[in-house]
């Protein structure tokens, strides 16, 4: 296979090294105890690529939580929209964040298009990492069909004993593979243990939840009026955390920020969340999603049913993060387990 | 016109204003917007009662405190709470926990009768606010935002989410998953999850969220195996003031 | 980190300045605009602008003339908060920044050749204007057209001129209601629903349009429909809280559609099965 | 001519807290000196019982927000004293390192904004930026990169966030150590202009003999955070004996609770330290004492503000030495912890008493608990440095107004105004103070 390349392990900090010497790179490291993130580094020292699923998604860099959109001069009378961006490495995402930043580029490339994040992404270089293994029992990458990558990178590091194997996806990956100069043809026996470990995969990943891929949807369509909804509704406490640790969510807000002269300012996009009591209201009085039950609703269908019918994929990823990032408990393979119960028990 | 701005301070430490001088060379900007006309712990120039903006620092805990606020009310046209003495009675509430002539005793002993002392209370248990500054003590990037607010004439709301939102929004590690109880999950955000930042637990200095989800609260307690107790008492520490009911001072 | 201007952005906005500002009611203001440099607006009757204030923020609101009306659009605007609060203290000759046209807009060529009939409550009134005025300015184009208003109190009543107008045209049936009243008032009292069953109507050639507060809808197509008028010709506006405007912030979402992009405006068998709409 | 004075200041400015002086003179005859404190009653040890000992230190931050880092240290010193915990060597170099950027804040805010306007003939520092522009916006920078030190090593320099019983709950990163070093560095040239401009002031002249307390060590280091109370009247004592020194009382003529060791009454402070511990100053804060002619013994109270400066520079250096050998040693991030109120009781507890002094910007201060089995606070006493500073401020008036009876009561009174503010005084600390001019007077 031409596109495959092999970088050993021991040079993995020679690799990022010189790639941080020209660009910014961003990896896994450890945040506390058993959390991670995404953070800027300049060597291999701090990576730790055997985590389980960042706080954050990787979201955060196409999607900044907080980005100028426009900037205005009052006394001018003159807005002008603006971008900040910077060439950033992107190393060791998982296959479902992987997916998660590709259900992103749908959205923001719908007309009108976001050039924001268009001119953004296109400074991202992404390298994917394969897992060999769940991150933990919140995960359900297996029932969403991401454990394993489809496409979205630039470049793909397979760990195998001492090595990377790396598929090469695109002409900017391979100027980078050739600008670092570690890099050697992959052979016949990485080929093949390549192979091995896709072999293994399919014996550890298994659908972590009873219920066939395709019928999602229609469990989600036959359960507007779940009473699951408001089980969960009482046990919310509307943080909103599940929605900003979720790498396919991207409601937000926009809000005008001035500076001390009161003339000039930047009108910015910060992420917003659906579970946020007033995010549905209107002047008047009128909220749409007053109930927390019902907003929980809305967060679940705009996974697993409204983006199928617009976009024919689910927009869950099967990262695990909304369980493991919620403080009540709710556990988002309870809650489809729940929604199943109850229609077999109709 | 710039708008003249005047500082008040009652029962408090006085951090908040501290805070306003930690704003650095960036504060002649905000100078340059405004004349303060009385600042009591940095100024000796006394307006006589001609300003606009009235900004209050601290909780009413004396008689006299509660004539003097209603009279700069009476003056300010617009009057804002910075910390949580003042915004949500703070710290200073917590001697609402014991009966008032008992705790005297305990700190003054026999003189304790010599004290003008009522009953911890916030600002707006006494006069109207328009705007508050949450935060033990406030916020700084709050403070500048609703200043900006209050001279261009428009409403500010802190957010109405909790600290939880913004302390994942900076990747903490949850202190809950690490056997502590934060005071987060009730706490109304605005401080960036400050503490959480810097490795302590969440103290709800910027009060109750408005609407905190009480049964959704009790079932994380459960989740984590946490005493409701240890909450309430925490949650003591800045909110107590608010349990006194509107005139028992008067 | 690099910045650089974006030439073709979703949230650019234009230079809006301020021709006249009338008081109407109470609580409401409309302004007369017109786009720097002449530029036209280009706007459907039913579709809405995002208002823009530097510092401050940006706010939908209707157009509430009509792409007839040449030179200028007009906004009708109820003070309730931020936005609105610092519109309505700003005077002819200041400068707004207008983003849109946005949203979908009323089937108009799908209302040419047939009988309508608007029915409006409250502020309802001001986007239906844009089409009423559309309809009057081409009513060759049109059938029988009857406009149903509905309204808290006389006061609160907006376009009092025009109302006048439409009330003493022959070509138009105009009935209004208030829902309470002084002595002097010499007309209806009682619900907007009140009116509709007294319509004159031929049911299958009659499209209604409805705008109102969310409340409303519910009871006005019960109506609509004993009147057997089908439920592919009723079409609403509907009011939801919006950011982008251009379908992705998510604020104003009703189930799987975006109100800002898929609608505002919406036929009655699109959003009768979902749950979040009416 | 028989000379007459009625001074009443009432919410005396530019202090921390609230303040009063009355002072009367009826045909040259002094009839009344005194600084009442008017703050409001906070009762701050009485809120305390009942708490568990690991929120002390945030709860009695909030006595004073200007010397809060002294307090959180003070408390904590207290309570690990009480529980029976030893903190390790990096803790309290970190906590040293603290303490130095609290005393640097302190000293700087009251030099610049509360004393200077006096020295240079204003009422406040806003008219000086338009007279003196470039000095102002030293100050400002000066307490900014303070406060961003501050930031750094605790989260936030006005109720720090991660000086916790035990140690530190964030340990700074090693680029963290970089960024406050590149600031104290950035900071040696305003400190150099300070000190040029503070040579140029004249401070009042007057001196009275007295006793001054404060922190003494056998260590060859300049003590803020640990040591004995000592005296220059040769006195010792471990904290836990600091009631023979602070031996508080009650005057039928004034409303507060005043301190006296052997003599009428004491002073504490930067001056009493300096007078104390002046042969271990940093070189080059000797050199500046000695530049400005400031060198023990010195019984001008007015010069206290000069031995701020002269602590500043201190301050600045050994915070320096502190991150320099931090950085080249390297942080030990196994000592991060995490506490929260202890409910995983990662720290043991058991009953007891604990005692802390510790030299913050204005004096010693002392923290006192009695700690329960299970870590709740039983009693609870504070005693400020202003406190302690009262009864001798009233001591200098007394001997200060007779000397200077040429003076119109307007100068008299900026005199006696300059006079209290010479000593820093933090009212709004003072949990202690009586004021009964309010009911029945
Ligand atoms: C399609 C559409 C057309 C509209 N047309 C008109 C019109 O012609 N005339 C008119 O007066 N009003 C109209 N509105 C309502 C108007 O957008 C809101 O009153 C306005 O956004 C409030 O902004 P504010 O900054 O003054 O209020 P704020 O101070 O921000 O808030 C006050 C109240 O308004 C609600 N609100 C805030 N932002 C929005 C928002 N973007 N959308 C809806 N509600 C919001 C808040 O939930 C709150 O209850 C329309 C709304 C929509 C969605
Ligand atoms: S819904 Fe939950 S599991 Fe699915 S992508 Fe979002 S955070 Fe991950
Ligand atoms: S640490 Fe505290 S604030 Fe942060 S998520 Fe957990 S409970 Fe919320
Ligand atoms: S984290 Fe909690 S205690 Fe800390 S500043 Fe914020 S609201 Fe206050």
């Amino acid at each position: 296979m031409e596109n495959l390349v092999i970088l050993k392990k021991e040079d993995l900090n020679d690799f990022v090294m010189q790639i941080a010497r020209t660009k910014k790179v961003v990896a896994p490291v450890k945040k506390g105890v058993k959390s991670f993130a995404f953070e800027e580094v300049t060597s291999g020292e701090r990576i730790d690529l055997d985590y389980t699923s960042t706080i954050l998604p990787p979201k955060k860099y196409f999607l900044p939580q907080k980005e100028t959109i426009v900037e205005y001069d009052k006394s001018k009378k003159k807005w002008t929209p603006t971008l900040y961006s910077e060439e950033i490495v992107l190393f060791g995402v998982h296959t479902c964040d992987l997916f998660g930043i590709q259900c992103l580029d749908i959205i923001f490339s719908e007309n009108p298009k976001d050039f924001n994040y268009i001119l953004r992404k296109n400074r991202i270089l992404i390298i994917g990492l394969e897992c060999s293994n769940y991150c933990d029992e919140n995960a359900s990458c297996a029932l969403m069909d991401n454990h394993n990558p489809n496409g979205g990178y630039d470049l793909f590091f397979t760990e195998i004993d001492d090595r990377f194997i790396i598929h090469v996806n695109t002409y900017h990956g391979e100027k980078l593979i050739n600008k670092t100069g570690l890099c050697t043809k992959a052979d016949k026996r990485d080929i093949s243990e390549l192979r091995l470990l896709k072999e293994r995969k399919r014996n550890v990943f298994k659908n972590e939840v009873d219920i066939p891929y395709a019928e999602l949807k229609p469990l989600f369509e036959k359960s507007m009026k779940s009473k699951v909804w408001d089980e969960i509704g009482e046990k919310c406490v509307s943080c909103g955390n599940c929605t900003n640790v979720c790498p396919t969510c991207y409601c937000f807000d926009i809000i005008d920020d001035i500076n001390l002269d009161l003339n000039t300012g930047t009108r910015t996009r910060v992420w917003d969340s659906c579970q946020n009591g007033s995010f549905a209201e209107v002047a008047g009085g009128e909220n749409f999603r007053e109930d927390r039950g019902e907003r929980q609703r809305h967060r679940l269908n705009r996974k697993f049913n409204y983006p199928v019918s617009k976009f024919r994929r689910y927009f869950c990823t099967g990262c695990g993060r909304c369980t493991r990032a919620c403080v009540a408990g709710i556990d988002l393979k309870e809650t489809i387990n729940s929604l199943i119960e109850e229609k077999k028990g109709n | 016109m710039k708008a003249k701005v005047a500082f008040f301070d009652f029962a408090c430490c006085e951090g908040c204003q501290l805070q306003v001088a930690n704003i650095g060379e960036a504060l002649l900007d905000v100078l340059d917007k405004i004349d303060v006309v009385e600042f009591r712990e940095v100024m000796s120039e006394k307006s006589g009662g001609d300003y606009d903006v009235a900004v209050i620092e601290g909780s009413i805990t004396t008689k006299h405190a509660i004539e003097r606020i209603k009279e700069i009310r009476s003056i300010a046209k617009v009057l804002i709470t910075i910390g949580a003495c003042a915004s949500i009675g703070g710290v200073n509430g917590m001697k609402n926990n014991f009966e008032l002539p008992e705790i005297k005793k305990y700190v003054y002993g026999e003189d304790e009768k010599y004290f003008d002392s009522v009953p911890t209370m916030a600002v707006d248990q006494v006069v109207k606010v328009d705007y508050y500054v949450h935060g033990c003590p406030m916020y700084v990037p709050e403070f500048v935002t609703v200043l900006k607010h209050a001279l261009m004439g428009i409403p500010y709301k802190a957010p109405e989410k909790s600290v939880c939102t913004e302390c994942k929004l900076n990747e903490n590690e949850c202190l809950f998953d690490r056997g502590l109880t934060c005071m987060g999950p009730v706490t109304r955000a605005g401080c960036n999850s400050w503490c959480i930042n810097n490795g302590n637990i969440c103290y709800g200095c910027r009060g109750m969220l408005d609407d905190p989800a009480k049964t959704g609260q009790i079932e994380i307690l459960k989740k984590h195996d946490i005493p409701l107790e240890w909450v309430t008492n925490k949650f003591n520490m800045y909110n107590k003031a608010k349990d006194v009911k509107e005139n028992e001072n008067e | 980190m690099d910045k650089r201007e974006i030439r073709k952005s979703p949230y650019d906005i234009k230079q809006g300045k301020i021709l006249d500002v009338k008081q109407m009611t109470e609580s409401e203001k409309s302004f007369k605009i017109a786009l720097q440099g002449g530029d036209l607006l280009d706007h459907d009757p039913g579709q809405f602008v995002m208002v823009s204030i530097p510092g401050i923020g940006d706010a939908p609101i209707s157009i509430s003339s009509s792409p007839t009306q040449r030179g200028y659009f007009e906004l009708v605007v109820r003070n309730v908060g931020k936005l609105t609060g610092a519109l309505h203290k700003m005077e002819a000759g200041d400068t707004v920044g207008i983003r849109g046209p946005l949203g979908n807009g009323f089937p108009i060529r799908l209302l040419e050749g047939n009988d309508l009939m608007f029915v409006a409550g409250g502020l309802g009134i001001v986007p239906l204007r844009s089409l009423i005025n559309y309809v009057n300015d081409n009513r060759r184009n049109f059938g029988k057209v009857s406009i149903l208003l509905g309204c808290k109190s006389p006061t609160e009543m907006l376009f009092h001129e025009e109302l006048s107008h439409w009330e003493e045209r022959l070509d138009v049936n105009f009935s209004v209601t208030v829902d309470s009243a002084a002595p002097d008032w010499r007309g209806n009292v009682g619900m907007i629903t009140s009116l509709i069953p007294g319509v004159d109507l031929d049911s299958k050639r009659t499209f209604a349009i409805v705008v109102g507060p969310p409340v409303m809808y519910k009871f006005v197509i019960n109506e609509l429909l004993a009147k057997n008028i089908p439920e592919s010709q009723i079409y609403m506006s509907l009011e939801r809280h919006m950011k982008c405007g251009v379908g992705v912030c998510g604020h104003c979402q009703i189930g799987g559609s975006y109100c800002c992009k898929d609608g505002p405006v919406f036929c009655y068998t699109k959003v009768k099965n979902n749950i979040e709409a009416l | 001519m028989s000379k007459n004075y009625d001074i009443k200041v009432e919410y005396l400015t530019r202090v921390e807290g609230h303040g009063n002086i009355v002072v009367n003179v009826r045909d040259n005859k002094l009839e009344k000196a005194e600084l009442h404190i008017v703050e409001a009653p906070r009762l701050f040890e009485g809120m305390l019982r009942g708490r568990s000992i690991f929120e002390a230190q945030h709860i009695t931050s909030r006595i004073c927000g200007i010397c809060s880092c002294g307090h959180t240290l003070a408390s904590i010193q207290a309570a690990e004293d009480a529980i029976g915990f030893t903190p390790s060597k990096q803790t309290i170099e970190l906590r040293k390192l603290l303490l130095h950027y609290e005393t640097l804040d302190s000293h700087l805010l009251h030099i610049y904004l509360l004393v200077a306007p006096d020295l240079l003939g204003v009422k406040s520092f806003v008219p000086l930026i338009s007279t003196h522009n470039k000095v102002v916006r030293r100050a400002l920078r000066m307490k900014k990169t303070c406060n961003d030190v501050c930031d750094i090593l605790v989260g936030r320099h006005v109720h720090p966030i991660s000086a916790i019983i035990g140690g530190f709950t964030k340990l700074p990163s090693v680029g963290e150590i970089t960024d406050q070093l590149t600031f104290l560095y950035d900071m040696r040239a305003d400190m150099d202009a300070t000190v040029e401009l503070a040579a140029t002031l004249k401070f009042p002249q007057f001196e009275r003999e007295m006793e001054f307390v404060g922190l003494v060590s056998d260590d060859g280091e300049y003590p803020f955070l640990m040591g004995d109370i000592g005296s220059t009247d040769n006195f010792r004592y471990p904290k836990n004996e600091y009631k023979k020194v602070t031996n508080e009382f009650i005057v039928p003529h004034s409303s507060a609770k005043f301190a006296k060791h052997k003599r009428e009454s004491y002073m504490v402070g930067a001056l009493a330290r300096l007078n104390l511990n002046y042969d271990k100053l940093h070189p080059k804060a000797k050199a500046v004492a000695e530049a400005i002619g400031l060198k023990p013994m010195c019984y001008n109270p007015f010069l206290n503000t000069a031995a701020q400066l002269v602590e500043c520079v201190h301050a600045l250096e050994e915070s320096i030495r502190i991150l320099k050998e931090l950085r080249d040693r390297g942080v030990n991030y196994s000592e991060q912890i995490v506490v929260g109120l202890n409910e995983t009781n990662n720290i043991e507890v058991k009953a007891g008493e604990g005692y802390a002094a510790v030299e913050v910007p204005r004096g010693i201060l002392f923290h006192h608990y009695e700690v329960d089995d299970k870590g709740k606070i039983v009693n609870a006493n504070c005693i400020i440095p202003t406190n302690q500073n009262v009864n001798n401020i009233e001591h200098d008036m007394k001997k200060l107004v007779p000397e200077q009876m040429e003076k119109s009561e307007e100068q008299m009174t900026l005199l006696m105004e300059m006079l209290v503010r010479a000593y820093d005084p933090c009212i709004s600390c003072s949990a202690h103070f009586l004021d009964v001019k309010y009911i029945n007077r």
